[in-house]
């Protein structure tokens, strides 16, 4: 089945409620709906399409339809589709059904469009207002196109979020917003009973900057870019790719094929860099000092190849629509290949030393275990997905970039626990050394940056997605006028990976907890670029004291 | 005496507790890097430790977010003086990219007295040591404002005096 | 004289070593330069003039620290470091393992009063592994005195000077090697610094603590490195001249300094454990001990 | 256990100490390091195509008057991104190599002021024309009248005046 | 007047006493005053005969009452032993009755008839208990003890729990007289004598003849007193009836009546017994009784979040050391004498250093119910803020329990540990018995930790209509008296040591015990112990802690040098703002994993198999396979044990007319 003949079944299946479909390229299918239908096409994706979703974004279209538009985003990735199912609400009752009842990822963005554009999700089973900051105004939407983007309301007294109340009997330990091994600001309740998780709440948004708000209405199309790219300081190269490709993809802009390599080779060596990285902050939250500062050793080569490279160590600046700024030079290529080589030959000696580490798999086998069922119901990403046996990689499953000329393996393990989020990425590692020599190997000569003649059309829209380190992640371009997009929609992996975290974190001891969420590779800058707020995701499974003892076996205190 | 002994030893001696306050975790990740094997800040006694009752230095990272503000005075007030507030990278310097978001209050020294500046986006993991160095008094500011004007009758630009405000 | 030594050794000799430690050990393995030898000093040092904030002003935290502290150096002038303790006549191997509970009585004590979820989290991770471990030094200290036929610690040390190590006496042997392993979390080392555990609980106990309060508590912990290795070094690890100056002073120093190098290498190849696992760990030293005192007491 | 506990080590002591001597050493950056963007006070034309494709919004074209064009950049916010320079029709602005950029004033050091003579409009041809119509000149820089820091209409009070 | 016509009067003043409350009952401040008087002068008299007891020589009053079919005559005999406890008795005395003044006031509702009578009759039938020597007026005392602590636990009279709390505590008891009664009355079948000097002679001709009736006599005698000190498995009983009573009878309870089941196992076994290889098997059979309550109950207490049941948990602990110092004293009267000695001396300083503790503990838990109105170490915390004194008491008290040098618990175990240590030189058993002593103390220890680290410090946390007031001049005036105690035993032992040496020397046969000085040294100061020549131990509390305070003065210069400020915060809790309530730990949570590891010492659960962090330590843990099963095998027998006694009425008199029964059939065959 391809894009053309899903969009037909849903035409056949839901008749005059399907206002209007169409195709965009090969895999990208674009479904107006009325609002009426939502639930009905949103289950019927998820449940008999098997489609996976991806997440919502709130438009405010009233000057050009006098309507917000609602868009919930699918993807098929066994036919290699992205479907964006369009909602038109009327702008004087901004209220919309809500699908978190039968599609339960949806729970965040759903209560983010609310707080963001203030289309009210009905039937949301948790619809606390908790967006932007506590002492944020009541009815103020920052993503209304007549709210400023630098509108700044006094700061409120008094001003309390609501929170989960911990079950009885249970103490709350606050992790964050300072934490010594989050190292952004983020903010877990976890609700403990000895050293044993019962329970754990999630309030993010510390690190809420604005970003999609700033793309819509200060920036400009290329200023976009740099900005997007400070989404993430780790990751941040596959947000700029990922906006550019859409915006590419949008205009109709061919990028040379050239180009096209140069970012799957900073992709891939951004990917290595990231699990090194990873690894070593996952040793430092066990206390395993020694691994921190060899990884980081190992990498720190990379990151003065990248900086060679680019001009800068990180948030490298390379991308622009239509292609890259740099090129990279052939007479490095042979640097390139030695570094990695050296990198590949100790990482190599290190995964052979990690399963004989008896202390240190005391520590993540068999701990943190997120449940294939969880991680597919809750749309797990990017390892966290792949740890549990979810073989999802957007490099295999949507080939962007030069992937589609290149041999990727999905590097998939199905313990479930924090031992195989170790090993998958300890596996991509080398796997994205074997693409970079693939890469470099076949790279062609040409252009880097493609000719671009006249201004973006207005009312364009586009979707494209790039397997970062951490997972998928998805951007959505509607374009608009001013040489700027009118709305510019991210969606990050850690977004998608978060909510899985309060299931994973009942019944683990304390001192598990942070190796456990540090397994996810959580990136919170990633996540609250926009406007994520979440008190619970709805999902945090609160043990009973019964239910506790039976799942762990534990005897009773008499 | 010996209370000039442990004066002096402040220096030799900063336990850094490090923040990110809206960070994009570039700079906190440069920040980790400056302790690691080839730049080894422990060198100078450098070290991070995990509640800021122990802190000297406090690493302010990103721009402030509306969110963060009170957790970040209540972070300024657990630290035991003497301190130093560091602010890491051009988000926690000037408030960055966003300085003028609806949900960013700007840099650090919006809402901390900061006494060092370092600059970068992310800044090198040496230049953050030089601002270490600086801080501990190892090497000298390298950087000033800059005032510059083209004159009509000469080719050459001249640095002009301003009032400094 | 011998207050001098022990107290100096205690004092100055803990955290000097604990800066070899961390240059020599930690930063050669880490493969960096590491700081000056005489860094806890400075750390020390800086702390004794920082500000101290109290978030739950008590006497009981306003005095721990220096209990703790005055509790490790009392059990550093009852335990044999190359020369007979100055306190040798006044107290015993029970005396000596209840000062040192003091110490850990007093982080204990630190923590409970701080009543942050950390610092009572940190304080019965303490508690259970003190449990856990105490038993080790105990029955190790009773093979030592079966052997010795005495529970003053220098008889245990001097028995051990004239007997020294032989195939003969598995059961000192088996003593020594349990202590050794105890050592570990008797230190406070990885994997077993579950206790404070920056990256857990922040600190744990020491959580709320700044300034003079943490100088005087690391201070005791320095102090209790050399301590604990005096007590591996004098009673189980032979090689000395009796109780003479200064080659015994020499040996015994040079006999600590590889005990705490050996722990700091162990501090850095290894993860942090949960504290149940550290207890299943330490319930397994303990039997290995029991062996050794089984063994003692048949004569062996 | 103990191989691979040995093995850890082997990886780990093998390479040595590899610290540098950084800050008494100088360790460069590699070639093309986006640094410190200089401004050749000669060569500018005070066209303003910087200001138009800054992300960072904080390069300030503002007339003084007739032939006086005040270029006022607030580096203190600069993401060295080096658009500035790529876009710039003069040449006058390069990324240097400085990055030892830490200070104890950043809001005062890291101002970098430029008044451009504008001669009457003999160079008039020599304009700035962006490279693509993505980059073409918007808004902001030219219109501001002033421009506007980080934090300066924050709400929120300082700590040390409460 | 002679040291027994003192005795003498002062009972006769107790019972007057006890009158005159019960007329007085209406008043209930007169009442209370009038209990106090007669108890503070009987004490003195009490005192000054016991004083004269020990220091010069025992004292034998004239016959009060004889019962000429049973050949018995009341005579009040007070010998060494006897001394001791009448000052321990004389001491909680006093103080619990000063105590009860103001804190009856929280009994409102309740009539003061059936608490002070009692209470003074209690204190009568224990100071009875101790100085006769005549078997069957021990036991009619010793019943009359009974029925009077019997009423005070069940005081409360619509509390459903307390009731059900007596009715164990008093078939529990009785079953336990029964015991006792059946082993006198089969000796007394022999000799036709109740007097303990009888007794012995009945034992020794029995020894001759049918050992192994002697072995069941003992061990009927041994689970009458088990029973009566709440010794595991016999003393189930005691957590639910101690804290059931009002809190001065607890204190009285701790520190007088549980005691007295160490009491009887002396007796028992110095006078009753001759020399022989049983006494060695009957000593270590009681060490290693003791050892296992001590064992149990200490780690059970961990688990108990009401204080006062955390505190009885302990008394059990505390006389499970008891045991084990006596038992090894036993095992060892025939092996090494100077041994035994000490080991009987560490028990009897245990003695007095449980009854002023374990009062003690009562009261600070007393003190803190009268202020808060739970008991509960949930619902209120840090009483240090509004209880200074309070609180001192109970870190005094804790800290002696725990055995924490130099307070008074110290010493005591620092005997028993000696003792058993260097015994186990002899018996190997001994040794394993002390290091589970010594690990236990660390339990305990921990234990005290989590109960002072919620009920006294940290935070306070209390309901708002609580007074924030120390508790009333007399309920603190006891604490203080009985914390001195806790304190001078434990920085002056030898104050103490040298009059138990004396009721040790008397009790045992001519010969047997060296002079104090050869044993502990001649230094008051310092005890250097000596056991066969040479010194195998030393405690010197006073050096110590001179040492001590030199370090600690050296710690507080150095903390000083730097010339810190202070100033005051709020709680660091990473940022964000919590009320206290909610991120307070909660007690139950507190320690929860080695709970959980030792949570099934009572339940039949298995235990949880625990992760092994590495092969080597798979390799190492013989607990695997040595450790567990053992562990788990006592666990059966403990509740083999406990299953019997199910707290079913019915089934207890089912054990008497058994044992009843079997006693006949006994005594018959005889």
């Amino acid at each position: 089945m391809n894009a053309q003949q899903l969009g037909q079944n849903i035409e056949d299946r839901f008749g005059p409620d399907v206002i209007d479909w169409n195709v965009l390229g090969p895999d990208q299918l674009y479904v107006t709906i009325t609002p009426e239908s939502l639930v009905e096409v949103a289950e019927y994706l998820y449940q008999d399409q098997g489609c996976r979703y991806v997440i919502n974004g709130g438009t405010d279209r009233r000057q050009q339809r006098d309507a917000f538009l609602i868009t919930h985003f699918f993807a098929q990735d066994e036919e290699k589709i992205y479907i964006a199912v369009h909602t038109e609400v009327e702008a004087d009752d901004p209220q919309v059904d809500s699908i978190t009842p039968v599609v339960p990822a949806a729970n965040w963005s759903e209560r983010e469009t609310r707080d963001m554009v203030g289309v009210v999700a009905v039937g949301h089973p948790d619809p606390r207002r908790l967006v932007l900051a506590d002492d944020w105004p009541e009815d103020l939407y920052p993503l209304r196109t007549d709210v400023a983007h630098d509108i700044k309301p006094p700061p409120a007294e008094g001003v309390a979020p609501e929170r989960l109340e911990p079950p009885e009997g249970a103490s709350v330990v606050p992790i964050g917003p300072f934490f010594p091994v989050l190292e952004e600001p983020a903010y877990f309740r976890v609700f403990v009973e000895g050293e044993m998780v019962v329970g754990a709440d999630y309030r993010g948004f510390y690190n809420h900057r604005g970003i999609e708000k700033l793309g819509c209405s200060v920036l400009t199309y290329n200023q976009i870019p740099f900005i997007a790219e400070r989404i993430c300081g780790i990751c941040g190269y596959v947000h700029s790719c990922s906006y550019c490709q859409t915006v590419e993809r949008a205009a109709g802009i061919e990028i040379p094929e050239r180009a096209e390599y140069i970012r799957t080779i900073v992709l891939e060596l951004e990917r290595v860099q990231s699990h090194l990285l990873w690894l070593g902050i996952a040793a430092h939250i066990i206390g395993f000092d020694t691994v921190l500062m060899q990884t980081w050793r190992m990498r720190e080569p990379l990151m003065w190849l990248c900086e060679r490279i680019t001009g800068n160590r990180k948030s490298y600046g390379m991308n622009l629509v239509g292609g890259v700024r740099r090129d990279i030079k052939p007479e490095i290529y042979d640097d390139i290949r030695s570094v990695i080589d050296k990198i590949g030959a100790e990482w190599q000696e290190l995964a052979g030393a990690i399963p004989g580490d008896s202390t240190l798999m005391a520590r993540v086998r068999g701990t943190g275990i997120l449940t294939t069922e969880t991680a597919r119901g809750l749309g797990a990403a990017g390892p966290t997905a792949r740890g549990s046996g979810l073989a999802i990689d957007v490099r295999v499953d949507h080939p962007y970039a030069a992937y589609d000329r290149l041999e990727v393996t999905k590097c998939v393990h199905d313990s479930c626990d924090n031992l195989a989020r170790v090993l998958v990425r300890v596996e991509e590692t080398l796997d994205a050394i074997k693409i970079l020599h693939q890469a470099l190997d076949d790279m062609p000569d040409g252009p880097i940056m493609a000719e671009i003649d006249e201004e973006l059309p207005a009312g364009r829209q586009a979707m494209s997605a790039v397997e970062a380190p951490r997972g998928e992640v998805f951007h959505w371009v509607l374009t608009g006028t001013e040489n700027r997009p009118e709305r510019w929609r991210v969606r990050a992996p850690t977004y998608a990976n978060l909510q899985n975290v309060p299931p994973m974190l009942a019944g683990n001891a304390l001192a598990d907890v942070p190796i456990s969420i540090g397994s996810y590779d959580p990136c919170f800058s990633c996540t609250e670029r926009m406007e994520v707020v979440d008190v619970n995701s709805g999902q945090v499974r609160v043990y009973t004291e019964e239910e506790f003892r039976a799942e762990y076996d534990q005897p009773g205190d008499e | 005496m010996f209370k000039e002994l442990c004066q002096k030893s402040f220096p030799k001696s900063l336990w850094v507790y490090h923040c990110n306050v809206g960070a994009c975790n570039g700079c906190d990740i440069e920040v980790i890097d400056v302790l690691t094997p080839y730049y080894d800040a422990e060198r100078f006694g450098i070290k991070l430790v995990g509640s800021p009752r122990h802190a000297d230095v406090l690493l302010v990272c990103g721009p402030v977010t509306r969110q963060v503000v009170p957790a970040l005075k209540r972070l300024y007030d657990a630290v035991p003086a003497p301190k130093l507030v560091i602010a890491i990278g051009s988000c926690a310097v000037g408030g960055g990219i966003w300085f003028d978001s609806y949900n960013v209050v700007g840099g650090a020294d919006t809402i901390l007295p900061v006494d060092y500046y370092i600059p970068g986006c992310p800044p090198r993991p040496e230049a953050i040591l030089h601002g270490v160095a600086v801080a501990l008094g190892l090497a000298e500011k390298e950087i000033e404002s800059v005032h510059l004007k083209q004159l009509p009758d000469r080719p050459e630009s001249v640095p002009v005096e301003v009032e400094s405000s | 004289m011998t207050f001098v030594i022990n107290l100096g050794l205690a004092l100055l000799g803990g955290p000097l070593l604990a800066g070899v430690v961390r240059k020599m050990v930690k930063a050669r393995v880490h493969s960096r330069q590491g700081p000056p030898i005489i860094q806890p000093f400075y750390d020390l040092f800086k702390l004794l003039g920082k500000e101290d904030l109290e978030s739950s002003p008590s006497l009981v935290l306003r005095y721990a620290p220096m209990v703790a502290l005055a509790a490790i150096l009392a059990a550093a002038l009852l335990t044999p470091m190359g020369l007979r303790p100055p306190l040798g006549g006044y107290g015993d191997m029970i005396v000596f393992a209840y000062f040192i509970t003091i110490a850990a009585v007093m982080i204990i004590l630190a923590g409970l009063v701080s009543a942050s979820p950390y610092s009572m989290m940190g304080a019965g991770r303490e508690i259970m592994l003190h449990l856990a471990v105490e038993p080790v030094l105990i029955i190790c200290l009773v093979i030592a005195a079966i052997k010795s036929g005495s529970l003053l610690m220098w008889d245990m040390a001097a028995w051990n000077y004239v007997h020294g190590l032989s195939i003969n006496t598995p059961s000192m042997i088996i003593g020594g090697v349990a202590l050794l392993l105890a050592l570990q979390a008797q230190l406070g080392k990885i994997p077993f610094d579950i206790v404070e555990a920056e990256t857990e609980i922040m600190g744990g106990p020491l959580i709320e603590l700044s300034g003079p309060k943490l100088a005087l508590f690391e201070w005791a912990f320095f102090a209790r490195q050399i301590v604990y290795a005096s007590v591996l070094a004098a009673i189980f690890i032979p090689w000395g001249t009796g109780f003479a100056l200064p080659w015994n002073i020499a040996a015994h120093l040079l006999k600590i300094t590889v005990i705490i190098v050996l722990v700091g290498l162990i501090d850095v190849v290894n993860p942090r454990l949960r504290v149940d696992q550290a207890m299943a760990y330490f319930f397994g030293v303990i039997v290995v001990a029991l062996v050794g005192m089984v063994l003692a007491l048949l004569g062996t | 256990m103990i191989a691979s506990k040995l093995k850890e080590a082997i990886l780990s002591l093998r390479p040595g100490r590899v610290t540098l001597k950084y800050p008494f050493a100088p360790h460069d950056p590699e070639e093309d390091f986006r640094g410190y963007p200089e401004l050749d006070a000669d060569k500018c034309i005070g066209c303003g195509g910087c200001a138009a494709v800054c992300p960072a919004r904080l390069i300030m074209i503002q007339d003084i008057d007739q032939n006086t064009r005040r270029i006022m950049r607030l580096l203190e916010r600069c993401i060295f991104c080096g658009r500035c320079a790529d876009v710039c029709p003069e040449d006058a602005i390069t990324m240097t190599k400085r990055f030892e950029l830490s200070t104890d004033s950043g809001r005062e050091d890291m101002v970098a002021e430029c008044e451009v003579f504008m001669a009457t409009c003999q160079r008039c041809g020599r304009c700035y024309e962006p490279p693509t119509p993505l980059d073409k000149i918007m808004e902001p820089g030219l219109r501001h009248d002033e421009i506007k820091r980080g934090g300066q209409d924050s709400p929120y009070k300082h700590i040390s005046s409460e | 007047m002679t040291g027994i016509t003192l005795l003498t009067s002062a009972l006769i003043l107790l019972v007057v006493g006890a009158i005159l409350t019960a007329l007085l009952s209406k008043s209930r401040l007169a009442c209370g005053l009038v209990a106090f008087v007669t108890v503070l002068i009987a004490s003195i008299w009490v005192t000054m005969t016991a004083w004269h007891a020990l220091t010069v020589a025992p004292v034998k009053g004239t016959v009060l009452l004889t019962i000429a079919s049973l050949n018995s005559s009341l005579v009040f005999t007070v010998d060494g032993l006897s001394a001791i406890f009448l000052l321990v008795t004389s001491l909680v005395a006093v103080c619990t009755t000063l105590y009860s003044i103001r804190y009856m006031r929280i009994y409102q509702r309740y009539s003061l008839v059936r608490y002070y009578p009692l209470l003074l009759l209690f204190f009568a039938s224990v100071i009875s208990v101790v100085s006769v020597h005549n078997m069957l007026f021990f036991l009619v005392f010793w019943e009359f003890m009974t029925l009077t602590s019997y009423v005070l636990v069940v005081f409360e009279t619509d509390n459903a729990a307390a009731q059900r709390a007596g009715l164990r505590y008093f078939i529990a008891t009785h079953i336990a007289t029964v015991c006792m009664l059946l082993a006198t009355v089969v000796l007394y079948a022999r000799v036709g004598s109740f007097d303990f000097a009888a007794l012995q002679t009945a034992m020794g001709g029995l020894m001759a003849t049918s050992p192994a009736l002697v072995h069941l006599l003992l061990g009927l005698f041994v689970i009458g007193f088990a029973t009566k000190a709440g010794i595991l498995p016999f003393g189930f009983w005691l957590p639910d009836a101690y804290p059931a009573a009002p809190t001065g009878a607890s204190a009285a309870f701790a520190g007088t009546m549980t005691k007295l089941g160490v009491y009887g196992i002396v007796r028992v076994f110095t006078m009753f017994l001759p020399m022989s290889h049983s006494v060695t098997v009957w000593g270590i059979i009681i060490a290693v009784i003791g050892t296992i309550s001590l064992f149990v109950a200490a780690l059970t207490a961990l688990q108990q979040s009401d204080s006062r049941r955390l505190i009885s948990f302990n008394i059990i602990s505390s006389v499970g050391y008891m045991w084990l110092a006596v038992g090894t004293g036993l095992a060892l009267l025939r092996i090494s004498p100077p041994l035994a000695t000490v080991a009987l001396l560490a028990g009897l300083f245990h003695i007095v250093n449980g009854a002023c503790y374990g009062s003690l503990l009562f009261l600070t838990a007393g003190a803190s119910r009268y202020r808060t109105g739970t008991c509960d170490l949930e619902k209120a915390g840090g009483l240090m803020h509004v209880m200074p004194v309070t609180a001192a008491a109970a870190i005094v008290a804790s800290l002696s329990i725990a055995g924490v040098p130099p307070f008074s618990g110290f010493s005591s175990k620092w005997l028993i540990f000696q003792s058993s240590i260097v015994g186990g030189f002899e018996i190997p058993l001994l040794v394993f018995l002390a290091i589970v002593a010594i690990f236990i103390s660390a339990v305990v220890l921990a234990c005290f930790l989590r109960f002072l680290g919620t009920l006294f410090l940290g935070k306070l946390r209390v309901s708002p209509e609580v007074e924030r007031r120390e508790v009333p001049v007399t309920m603190v005036v006891p604490q203080v008296v009985i914390g001195i105690f806790c304190i001078l035993f434990g920085v002056l032992p030898v104050v103490a040591m040298e009059p138990l040496h004396r009721a040790v020397s008397g009790m045992l046969p001519e010969g047997y015990s060296p002079t104090f000085a050869s044993l502990f040294g001649s230094s008051p100061l310092t005890i250097n112990l000596n056991i066969s020549g040479a010194s195998s131990g030393a405690w010197g509390a006073i050096g110590v802690l001179i040492a001590f305070a030199g370090c600690l003065v050296l710690a507080y210069l150095i903390s000083r040098m730097g010339g810190a400020q202070t100033r005051k915060v709020p709680m660091w809790l990473c940022g964000e703002e919590h009320p206290f309530a909610e991120v307070r730990y909660p007690v139950h949570s507190f320690l929860l994993p080695f709970n959980r590891l030792f949570a099934n010492i009572y339940p039949s659960i298995p235990m949880p198999r625990l992760p092994r962090p590495s092969a080597i330590l798979r390799a190492l843990n013989i607990d695997n396979w040595l450790y567990y099963p053992g562990l788990r095998l006592g666990e059966r027998i403990i509740q083999a044990i406990r299953v019997t006694h199910a707290g079913v009425p019915q089934l207890y008199m089912l054990w008497v007319i058994v044992g009843a029964a079997l006693a006949v059939i006994v005594l018959f065959a005889m």
